[in-house]
């Protein structure tokens, strides 16, 4: 029984293995651990395949004196599903180092406890890694900063909630106070540690600013009934209400809103439904006014700089629709910046490659991509030419139209009809 | 046949969603007598026995046990008081041979007390003591049967089983809920010695029964019971004799067939 | 600081709570009444009521967006698949391991486990997948604003209870169905045969389970995630109201419902779930056989 | 008429009837005694030298998950076959020695060394103490209300935010040695398998049996079926939460998803394909199911489909278990006879 069993695992592990053929163009291995079935796992793969095909495509990555590919290993991690326990995702990690041999990790775990705690196993293993979608915690590079030369291997390219509030929310708040002069404020978040820190952050600031904020409803994940949520925000005469939110549900929210009139309009920060294209269609057109931020540009078409409408025209050539969640640029700049990480570095050495991604600085499809040393989170910016740009859209008659921040935007915020007296 | 009184229950209640089940019973059993329940269907026996064991909870009433209080005991704490009782629809651990069957009272702490850890004392473990019982009550030592599983045995010997049950926590007092139910005639007239030998060893015996004819050649005394309420008590002879219970029990010349022909 | 937790309690008037405290117990009702019959009749947990609510879902979807079919075509269409799903359930797997409480639980929460992954993995997954509501609009009950789909929901759930009602009062078929709920194996003396009426009850309990999906899915979007709360919510009015009561099932999911929204009115939202499963918790441990259970089936949980 | 007549029958004979007995003969031949230990031998080695075979250290780790789910499953079996219990409360289980491993050691500082002993207890004292008021109920009512512990805990921790909130407990200390952390865990499941199959066999577990068989007979024999309840949870739940400790030992991490279903669901899966009540049978179900999801992983999102369809082919067609049925090929050799 014992003994069969040992052969089978071996017979089938002979299967599984992809023995290397050619030694002298060994690819270097990105692993990526993502949950694929949910929106921010096939964003980020989709990304990571389009920015590998077009490196190796254009001759591939020069270490030293020798030319070789990248090679991508997806492994589905399910860990944005419920009921599946964080250790999956931990050993999915484990075995994209110690099976598939990665020498890098590009990507999620997209759960940010599960985001965290892979931390401890990448210090272990000492393998370099970019996270670019789904976690937004500033616990993530706070943990860096603070044990750094046990988590110097981590680092994030794409935005955390502190400076996406501080940054870009309330300064497009300001803006829609100062034009249609608007000022109170409800909150609706869901139950997860970085939409509760990020509304408790927004409610504090806004408030200094002179936003009365008028009530705050915490949703656990997977709500699919917002009615009461919203007559609050109704009675309390609310002018905006602000949404974060990374479930699909939060669609319910938007159609509830429109059926409902609410007269406030959505801010959404993170509405992970009204990011994707199929939105409109998805709420029937329900969504129209919604905002959201789709936390990097590229995300959605916009000007930010001359890469961007390139990338978003080649994913749209490579998968028939505009990127989808927030991790698609991200993703995609991931992959060049290890590349040209390791080309300075020349070598896949980890110690070598964080150092030379330290001393990165690159023109991106989001902006001038840049690490802080101290903490390897990506350096934000308003400008696309300081730094990696956010980006705030409304819908607007079926269209994602870029409202913030106003360098790259592409128009104005507009209004619901019953909101206007 | 005066010992002290052993058991004493006084005006038991038990009403059951609206069913008067049981009404103000009151009885005494003295020390060492066989005494007997007698009742038509429905009567309430089972309930009665189910109160006095704690296994139901009695509306109002009182049940003293060698004067102590044990209304509101959990039915193992009565048990472990030496009052034991058997199930009218047999209740062994069907998946167990019959010998480990007597493992679970063996383990209880009455029989802990005087079995020390092993079960047996000086005798040897548990198992040992449990086919020592198992040959006391009737089955064959030599045999297999003590090995059997309880689920492949006969109805016969899961009667001696509930009793070997009972045996095996050394009880001063045992309710037996109809043994003789459901037994062929020569399997009953095996069981009725075992009875007088129980008798004999000092075991104070209440009967609830069925076959009037055996119960009435072992028991001293004898209750009638009818929807709930007592209606006589006195020696076989005085209850066959009382009309009520002739009426009770379907017509009056009904219980003298009964009693001689069943 | 405003926010603080509580400070609008005064918010909500009575009407608001109670408003939406009847379509979201209605809700309930709908969501479990499925289950409840299920298991009322046959003693089967059907751990996959979730996945058929999901299915649904999709089942109408694709015919509206694929078979370019009639809305009103479209919804009987899949409810009749339903029930030959439900059917065949029966047929085909519970069969098998009718009984065994355990191995029923298992496969059906396998089958539904694995129809939902197959879903997601043919690509129904992400939040592009909605019915559209059958009437839009809203209308203003005493200072509410209510959606036409919220009535329409209320208004399904009556016309389901009330059918429910007379056909197992007044049907054969129905009757024999409430026979064998209250004792299989005297039903089954009588001539009913208990297999041919498993089938039956598992068809309706996917009909109904169909039913809630397609009422209740255009006031959200079709995700694969919402099986698995359609089935806690489900146990939840279940145990409350006492396992296969269907008056208490429907009793329990009034006071869930409402108790979910006043927590939500008075506590916080993030309260809601915890409030369905302490219901559940708690009953088991107070009240085994529910609150309007019978008492023959306090014997059989404790 | 036609009339098929059958010419041959399939017909069973018993082997090594002699040792199975509990006579005295078991030790008369050489033959005999490897009759009966070599199975156990082949057993307890070959799982000892798993570990060396393995092609990488990944491979190890999944062993020591293997090992996780094994100690829930064992519990499952023991409490579902052999007490009566059936318990959905793995998640809970782990839950809870998973956050009182990472709490002793990340803010008291305690070593591992200390920290599973402490959660092992501690945690099963705490999910007997919960449990506690459920013990009376039955069947599939435990069971549900054993399904919604965890879930309740996971809405708690998540409502209040306490214990590191949504984003866990980080940090935590590892073992230093990837030997000791492989075959500790491995030691551990071949003594708790023996050790509750010895239980099982003794007179406390014959009580035990005894509640599963007929609770209310226990009762009348002067014992509190309620103790031994609570005796048999705090045996299970202590299995699941040393595993819980051992997993937030292993991955440095402890969160909520802890309390997930998988933790309550594969244990389940894995007494089916394995075979209840037998012990051995969860065991192995873990050391198939666990590493067939591990291949599945490729077909992505496709696994669980799969492993739903194995699971409920199980169900349907052996629901008795692997082993049950290699168990039963073992004692007895089939041949057909004319008729």
């Amino acid at each position: 029984m014992k003994k069969l069993f040992n052969l089978s695992i071996l017979l089938l592990l002979s299967i599984f293995s992809f023995p290397s053929l050619s030694p002298a163009q060994k690819p270097i291995i990105i692993g990526a651990p993502l949950a694929t079935a949910f929106l921010y796992g096939w964003d980020a793969e989709r990304a990571i395949k389009l920015a590998v095909e077009e490196i190796n495509a254009a001759g591939a990555v020069k270490v030293g004196s020798e030319k070789r590919p990248f090679k991508v290993e997806v492994m589905d991690t399910r860990d944005l599903e419920p009921g599946v326990p964080t250790s999956d995702a931990l050993l999915v990690v484990e075995k994209l180092i110690l099976e598939k041999n990665a020498d890098f990790i590009v990507g999620g775990p997209v759960r940010s406890e599960a985001a965290l705690a892979a931390m401890d196993l990448l210090s272990k293993y000492k393998k370099v890694s970019i996270l670019t979608t789904g976690v937004l915690t500033p616990a993530y590079h706070k943990r860096v900063e603070s044990e750094y030369d046990k988590f110097k291997y981590c680092f994030r390219i794409s935005g955390e909630v502190g400076w996406m509030v501080v940054g870009e929310f309330i300064p497009c708040l300001m803006e829609i106070k100062a034009k249609h002069n608007l000022n109170k404020l409800f909150i609706m978040i869901q139950d997860v540690a970085h939409a509760r820190a990020g509304g408790d952050l927004v409610s504090k600031l806004a408030t200094e600013k002179g936003w009365e904020v008028v009530g705050k409803e915490i949703f656990p994940t997977g709500t699919t009934d917002y009615s009461v949520g919203l007559m609050k925000a109704k009675k309390e005469n609310a002018q905006v209400i602000l949404i974060w939110m990374d479930m699909p549900e939060s669609s319910i929210l938007l159609k509830q809103w429109y059926d409902m009139k609410v007269p406030a309009l959505p801010f959404g920060t993170i509405i992970s439904a009204a990011e994707e294209p199929g939105f409109w269609k998805a709420t029937e057109g329900k969504g129209e006014y919604a905002l959201a931020s789709v936390v990097n540009a590229g995300n959605s078409p916009s000007k930010a700089t001359p890469w961007t409408m390139k990338f978003v025209e080649a994913y749209q050539k490579k998968y028939g629709l505009e990127p989808e969640g927030y991790g698609t640029s991200s993703s995609y700049m991931a992959v060049y910046t290890l590349k040209d990480a390791i080309e300075r570095a020349g070598s896949l050495d980890s110690d070598k490659v964080v150092t030379a991604l330290e001393k990165t600085d690159l023109m991106g499809v989001y902006g001038r991509i840049k690490f802080n040393p101290k903490n390897h989170q990506i350096i934000p910016s308003l400008d696309p030419n300081e730094g990696a740009v956010g980006t705030i859209f409304q819908w607007q008659a079926g269209k994602r139209v870029v409202v913030f921040p106003p360098k790259i935007a592409m128009g104005e915020v507009k209004l619901p009809p019953w909101m206007k007296k | 046949m005066s010992g002290e009184e052993i058991l004493q229950v006084i005006k038991i209640c038990k009403t059951f969603g609206g069913v008067q089940a049981l009404l103000n019973v009151s009885f005494c059993v003295r020390k060492g007598e066989v005494f007997g329940i007698i009742g038509p269907n429905g009567s309430g026996k089972t309930t009665l026995i189910n109160c006095i064991t704690g296994f139901i909870k009695m509306d109002s009433g009182k049940v003293l046990y060698k004067g102590m209080d044990i209304s509101h005991k959990a039915p193992n704490q009565i048990a472990n008081l030496g009052l034991a009782r058997t199930f009218q629809i047999m209740r062994p651990y069907y998946s167990l041979p019959a010998y480990k069957n007597l493992i679970v009272p063996l383990f209880s702490p009455r029989a802990r007390k005087a079995g020390g850890w092993r079960g047996g004392g000086k005798l040897g473990d548990r198992s040992t003591v449990g086919i020592d019982i198992l040959e006391e009550i009737g089955f064959e030592r030599d045999s297999y049967v003590p090995y059997k599983l309880a689920s492949s045995l006969p109805t016969g010997y899961l009667k001696r089983l509930e009793l070997a049950r009972c045996l095996a926590l050394k009880p001063d007092l045992i309710l037996c809920d109809e043994v003789f139910s459901g037994l062929s005639m020569s399997e009953i007239a095996s069981m009725v010695p075992l009875i007088e030998k129980l008798q004999m060893d000092g075991i104070t015996l209440i009967m609830i029964e069925h076959r009037l004819r055996e119960l009435f050649r072992v028991a001293n005394r004898v209750m009638v019971l009818n929807f709930g309420e007592k209606l006589t008590e006195g020696n076989p002879e005085e209850v066959m004799a009382n009309e009520k219970v002739k009426e009770a029990y379907l017509g009056s010349e009904k219980l003298l067939d009964y009693t001689f022909e069943a | 600081m405003r926010y603080v937790i509580g400070s609008y309690a005064s918010l909500l008037s009575l009407m608001d709570i109670l408003i939406y405290g009847i379509i979201n117990s209605f809700s309930l009702a709908l969501m479990a009444i499925g289950f409840t019959l299920v298991y009322g009749i046959s003693r089967l947990p059907n751990f996959a009521h979730g996945a058929l609510y999901v299915i649904t879902g999709f089942a109408v979807w694709w015919i509206l967006n694929k078979l370019h079919l009639n809305y009103f075509i479209a919804i009987p269409l899949a409810l009749i698949l339903m029930g030959l799903i439900g059917a065949a359930i029966y047929r085909f797997v519970l069969i098998r391991v009718r009984g065994m409480a355990t191995s029923e639980i298992i496969a059906t929460y396998a089958l539904g486990l694995a129809t939902l992954e197959f879903l997601r993995w043919r690509g129904f997954k992400g939040m592009t997948y909605t019915l559209p509501v059958f009437i839009e609009g809203s209308v203003d009950i005493g200072g509410v604003l209510v959606d036409l789909q919220r009535i329409i929901v209320m208004a399904i759930g009556i016309v389901v209870i009330t059918f429910m009602w007379l056909f197992t009062h007044f049907n054969r078929t129905g009757l024999a169905l409430r026979g064998m709920a209250q004792d299989e194996h005297a039903a089954m003396m009588l001539g009913i045969d208990s297999d041919w009426m498993a089938i039956i009850a598992m068809a309706m309990g996917s009909i109904l389970a169909g039913l809630s999906a397609v009422v209740l899915l255009p006031l959200g979007n079709i995700v694969v995630e919402a099986g698995y709360n359609v089935l806690i919510l489900s146990i939840a009015v279940c145990i409350v109201g006492g396992l296969g009561s269907w008056v208490g099932a429907i009793l329990a999911a009034f006071m869930i419902g409402f108790l979910q929204i006043i927590t939500v009115a008075y506590i916080q939202s993030h309260f809601q779930m915890v409030v369905a499963l302490l219901a559940i918790i708690l009953t088991l441990i107070l009240r085994p056989s529910g609150f309007f259970g019978r008492q023959k089936e306090l014997e059989e949980r404790v | 008429m036609a009339v098929t007549t059958i010419e041959r029958r399939k017909e069973r004979l018993d082997r090594g009837i002699k040792v199975r007995t509990e006579g005295i003969y078991a030790l008369s031949s050489l033959e005999e005694v490897s009759y009966l230990v070599l199975p156990r031998l082949l057993l307890i080695l070959g799982i000892l030298i798993l570990p060396l075979l393995m092609p990488s250290l990944y491979w190890n780790r999944v062993i020591s998950i293997v090992c996780i789910y094994a100690l829930l499953a064992l519990g499952f079996d023991f409490l579902a076959h052999f007490v009566g219990l059936v318990s959905l409360g793995g998640a809970f289980f782990i839950g809870v020695g998973g956050y009182a491993a990472a709490i002793l050691n990340k803010y008291l500082g305690l070593s591992p060394v200390f920290t599973i002993p402490i959660a092992t207890i501690g945690g099963a004292i705490i999910c007997t103490l919960l449990l506690l008021p459920a013990l009376p109920l039955r069947g599939v009512y435990f069971a549900i209300v054993t399904l919604m512990y965890p879930l309740t805990l996971m809405r708690i921790i998540e409502a209040l935010n306490i214990f590191g909130g949504t984003d866990g407990i980080l940090g935590v200390a590892g073992f230093s040695n990837k030997w000791v952390e492989q075959y500790l865990i491995i030691f551990i499941v071949i003594f708790a398998l023996f050790g509750l199959r010895r239980l099982v066999n003794e007179d406390m577990g014959i009580v035990f049996r005894g509640i599963k068989d007929n609770d209310q007979s226990v009762r009348a024999s002067g014992l509190s079926v309620t103790l031994y309840k609570t005796i048999a949870v705090f045996i299970a739940s202590g299995l699941g939460s040393l595993g819980g400790a051992y997993l937030s030992h292993i991955y440095m991490w402890s969160g909520i998803s802890q309390f997930a279903l998988d933790f309550s669901v594969i244990p389940i899966a894995a007494t089916v394909v394995g075979g209840g009540s037998t012990l051995v049978g969860p065991v192995l179900g873990c050391f198939i199911l666990v590493p067939v999801s591990e291949f599945l992983r490729a077909f992505g999102t496709l696994r669980i489909v799969f492993y739903s369809v194995i699971l409920l082919a199980f169900i349907m067609f052996r629901s008795e278990g692997l082993m049950v049925y290699a168990q039963r090929k073992y004692h007895q050799f089939e041949r057909w006879v004319k008729v």
